[in-house]
């Protein structure tokens, strides 16, 4: 077999991404944080942090806690608001060779439109993340994931706008994935992306307090791993749409796991805290897995696992 | 002034020593591969225990002090937790591995200068290599150490290298009793600059103090910390400019900037 | 402060715990199997493994994968049937000092029912824990506990026949527990015991298999650790009747952070693997706790979180 | 004839020793604080690794040979994954959580009968302790071990000691060549038990051997364990009589009794 024409390359709606490999939003900055560290431009994308319409100062600290194989954060979506990203942000990145993607929050539907519109201006950015699972705030955020009507309504509205690629970041804090999965795909999103983090707390029994200022947060690491690999097989099975997979992914091995159960694209989180060059060596492993396993085209992984 | 600052790395490094200091401290000398001589007072790194399931994250710790020559970084430790506890077992020939440099360093002083370090604790970790580089600008250092008892005074020998050291304790076994913030040496108003680092509350009553006196202060916070490069936005502290984080804002922070009411 | 009057006794519906310790169902077998290594009589209860009216043979193997920090199983139930039970097992295990729940399962109501008022007859079974939460049956199981209606009927038709203390078990993979927790309150449920295990999975990457034979199993262990807190916390504003609360515990700091954020018992399940003298600690570890902390009387630190 | 089992516990041993064989094996050798003489052959112990995130759970492991006098378990570990790679890192004087002894044991013929053991690769690991214990009854013991290659061939010196030796190498780097399941001694019908322990397939080609020759057989399984004492049922397999517990029922089944098919 010829390992100089590995064939890495996946595509979610119209775009094509030279690797699944993407780093997820909320752990990667914007970029730039990493330059030190990686080639960002062997991504296959990264999506930068939850934007907002208006400046977000998020919530109070302590915003994280450690817990088994994992973390919670309550970061809350502080950001700068869409207008410093397109104006002072977007320019920095903008020459980056890889997808950007720009994860977008809002507290009401009119918020994640007007947001959206602003982004579909930027030439440089191929397609949005819809975030519709942030535990951490308030207002919106989760509770728009956590049912069908309000999955859509902010789907169907963002997409009226919103014309290159769409993928909508669902909740796990759900008792059924796949359908509201079915129900963002009927209204037009081009891709499912999946998991955010799930809502957890910490108490530190010496204080009696709860560790993070908000009490919940939440958790992601590979603590979550087996809950995301299973809703991402479970929204495999609904839905014709591409996924992208997350939640817990440390190296090639999970990556590839992700795949076979049914993702299109993987992106890293928690794990670029540990190792900010971490996404290279999973790209690194990814290779290795084909040439081993002789695979010659990656897009015969996707869904790939065997039955029982 | 604009700091330039050093790349960062993320490496495997080789352990030179763990020199242990008593039961709650260790010093953990390691070599890096390149140059550190442009690593800055205040600095810190972020060490990754090892795959444990209690110590999933890196661990940050100052950079207590530096050899260029020997490429070798001083790391003084405090054992409070299970990731400390398994850093203080770690031995000379094995590797660790350690993101570094991070964070913004202390401002320096210019030579004539006075200055007074405070340090509590384990707080006088990022002060040494401070007190180092002040004295060699020449700047007149005064450092003032504390802790509970004698027994958290520890380096002082090192540190009276590079000025005069003040002890306080609060069980009196050594220096002047009581809180370090009660020592008379902060009833002096000639300093240009106090730097602190030490419990919350302490760099706090140290900060009003200063500002007493109307003396600079700068401070090293602690926060917790996911990334420890401004990638997560998990260390939040409120600053009059919003929130700022502790890893690569700062965490040497102007008394000045900080909002520490909110 | 007289540290011989530790009062570690909890109430549950009328029935009185020594202490707040207790081991989870399918995680101590029948209690025989911990006898070499614990004072059974020391435990202020123990859950016996799921029982239902017709013995089941569970799937088939393989049924566990460690996780990181965890472990998936998907024993599904398997169990000699409510008859053996009463015939059998329980003339073995009645004279134990402790409080033996049984854990009782079943595909339709009516088996939840037949079974219940079997387990009613027996003098010294105290108590039945309702599993309308198990991820690891294809009929019935978890499909009662993941939706208020259904968690309703099987709560009311076996309240009818068990007139004993009956906890009700809710499945953690659901939107909102605390409305499920509500709706089997109202129907007559004495106490609320939770979490089950988390539906999840794991693959084999080169075998490009699930690594259970179910594909899906139940996650357990400390990495769902801050999501039980979560739900405990999330039920205990909700409800009036007591918790039992567990997921992950795996030492006294542990089943202390449950009881602060609203357990009135906990239950220890895969740490007994790891440890099958981990009840006995759990158990000392709270007495050292209530010393250092100056409290006569555990029930104090039930709910007992501070404000942030 | 029913075997009464020693009471189990949980403890930390000694590690008296850790014996490097070659990169993949290595024995472990632990000292009870107590009496063993009553372990037996067939029977495991359920090592907790450390709490890594990686080896969550504890590892069952064969109790390949037991010194009562000196009160000392050997175990023959193959390096497979995280967890024995780091048992394989222990050091003597070190300790390690074992539980133990763990499940049924193989049953032993009388003095005078003939018996045939079967291990492959680390299957092997049962049946020292089993050579001996038939051996000093009085049996005459023959073993067959085999492997891909020279490598996997390990430790016959020790079973030389209670037996004859049979080797089958895949290479014909030893022995004969080819499968061990091919190599002329299994051609011999004379034997009153075969005790097999290795890959799944290789048992089962055993399996079918000696009922081909109407020899009772039992084999040593595996399955995935959590607790290793009978009370989590995740280790079944299928028996004649439903589901049975690896850990408790056995790891020692007599083929008769399973439902290899289902
Ligand atoms: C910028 C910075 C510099 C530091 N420099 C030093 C130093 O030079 N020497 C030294 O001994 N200690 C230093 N610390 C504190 C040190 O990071 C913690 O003591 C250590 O992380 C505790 O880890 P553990 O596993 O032993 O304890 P754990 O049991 O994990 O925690 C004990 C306590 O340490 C704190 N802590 C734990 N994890 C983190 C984290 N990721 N970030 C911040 N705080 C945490 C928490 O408040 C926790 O209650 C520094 C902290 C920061 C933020
Ligand atoms: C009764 C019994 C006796 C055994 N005796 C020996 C022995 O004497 N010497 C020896 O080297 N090995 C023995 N094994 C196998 C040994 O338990 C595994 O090789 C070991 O658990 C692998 O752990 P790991 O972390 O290195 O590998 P991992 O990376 O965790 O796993 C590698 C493979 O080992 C198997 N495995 C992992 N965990 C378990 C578990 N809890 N139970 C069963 N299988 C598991 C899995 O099939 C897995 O694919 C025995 C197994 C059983 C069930
Ligand atoms: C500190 C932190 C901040 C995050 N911020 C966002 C965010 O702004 N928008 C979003 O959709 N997801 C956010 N996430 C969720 C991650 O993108 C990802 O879905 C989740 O962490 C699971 O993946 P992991 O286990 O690999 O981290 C955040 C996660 C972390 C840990
Ligand atoms: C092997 C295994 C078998 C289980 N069987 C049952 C069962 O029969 N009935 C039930 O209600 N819960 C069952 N559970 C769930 C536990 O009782 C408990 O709710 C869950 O494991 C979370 O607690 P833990 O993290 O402490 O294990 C089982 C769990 C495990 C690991
Ligand atoms: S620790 Fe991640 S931004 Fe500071
Ligand atoms: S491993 Fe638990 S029953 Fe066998």
């Amino acid at each position: 077999m010829n390992t100089s024409k590995l064939k890495l390359a996946v595509k979610i709606g119209n775009l094509e991404f030279k690797n699944p490999v993407m780093t997820a939003s909320g752990t990667f900055g914007y970029g730039p944080e990493f330059e030190d560290f990686i080639d960002i431009n062997r991504l296959g994308g990264i999506v930068v942090k939850g934007t907002t319409l208006n400046a977000r100062e998020g919530n109070n600290y302590p915003r994280m806690a450690e817990t088994p194989s994992g973390m919670l954060n309550a970061v809350g979506l502080q950001n700068k608001g869409v207008d410093v990203f397109c104006n002072e942000i977007y320019p920095r990145i903008q020459d980056y060779k890889t997808n950007i993607f720009v994860n977008v929050s809002g507290s009401t539907v009119e918020e994640y439109v007007k947001t959206a519109e602003r982004i579909n201006e930027l030439e440089h950015i191929p397609g949005i993340e819809l975030n519709i699972s942030c535990p951490n705030v308030k207002e919106g955020g989760m509770a728009f994931g956590t049912s069908c009507p309000s999955a859509v309504a902010v789907t169907h509205a963002v997409r009226q706008v919103y014309k290159k690629t769409m993928v909508v970041k669902l909740s796990p804090n759900v008792t059924n994935i796949a359908d509201i999965a079915k129900a963002v795909e009927a209204v037009g999103a081009d891709g499912i992306s999946l998991i955010n983090t799930l809502l957890a707390m910490a108490i530190n029994a010496e204080t009696r307090r709860a560790v993070l200022s908000t009490t919940t947060g939440g958790l992601s690491g590979p603590a979550i791993k087996p809950i995301a690999l299973r809703m991402v097989w479970q929204v495999a099975q609904a839905v014709k749409i591409p996924i992208m997979g997350m939640g817990g992914i440390m190296n090639s091995t999970d990556a590839i796991e992700f795949m076979l159960a049914g993702a299109t694209a993987i992106q890293i989180g928690t794990a670029n805290f540990i190792d900010p060059s971490v996404s290279m060596k999973v790209i690194d492993g990814i290779e290795d897995y084909m040439k081993r396993h002789h695979i010659q085209d990656i897009n015969s992984l996707i869904g790939g696992m065997l039955q029982q | 002034m604009t700091t330039t600052y050093a790349k960062k790395h993320v490496n495997l490094l080789n352990i030179i020593e763990n020199k242990k200091i008593n039961t709650q401290y260790f010093i953990l000398k390691v070599q890096a591969p390149h140059d550190i001589s442009n690593l800055l007072p205040g600095q810190f790194v972020n060490i990754l225990v090892a795959d444990t399931r209690h110590a999933f994250l890196r661990r940050p710790i100052s950079i207590y002090d530096i050899h260029p020559q020997e490429r070798t970084i001083d790391l003084l430790i405090q054992v409070v937790g299970e990731g400390t506890h398994l850093l203080s077992k770690l031995k000379a020939g094995e590797q660790v591995d350690i993101l570094y440099p991070l964070g913004k360093s202390f401002s320096l002083l210019e030579s004539g200068k006075i200055a007074l370090l405070v340090g509590g604790g384990v707080g006088i970790a990022p002060l040494l290599f401070l007190a180092k580089k002040l004295y060699r600008k020449g700047v007149d250092v005064h450092i003032l150490l504390g802790g509970k008892g004698s027994n958290n005074i520890i380096e002082t020998k090192n540190f009276e290298k590079y000025g005069k050291v003040y002890i306080a304790t609060e069980d009196g076994s050594q220096g002047e009793r009581g809180l370090l913030t009660q020592h008379s040496i902060l009833r002096k108003s000639d300093f240009d600059m106090i730097y602190s680092c030490g419990p919350d509350a302490m760099m706090r009553a140290v900060a009003n103090i200063a500002a007493k006196h109307t003396i600079e202060c700068e401070v090293s916070l602690e926060n917790m910390m996911a990334c420890g490069i401004g990638s997560c936005l998990c260390c939040v502290t409120p600053t009059k400019s919003g929130h700022q984080c502790v890893c690569s804002d700062g965490p040497v922070f102007n008394t000045k900037t900080l909002e520490w009411n909110k």
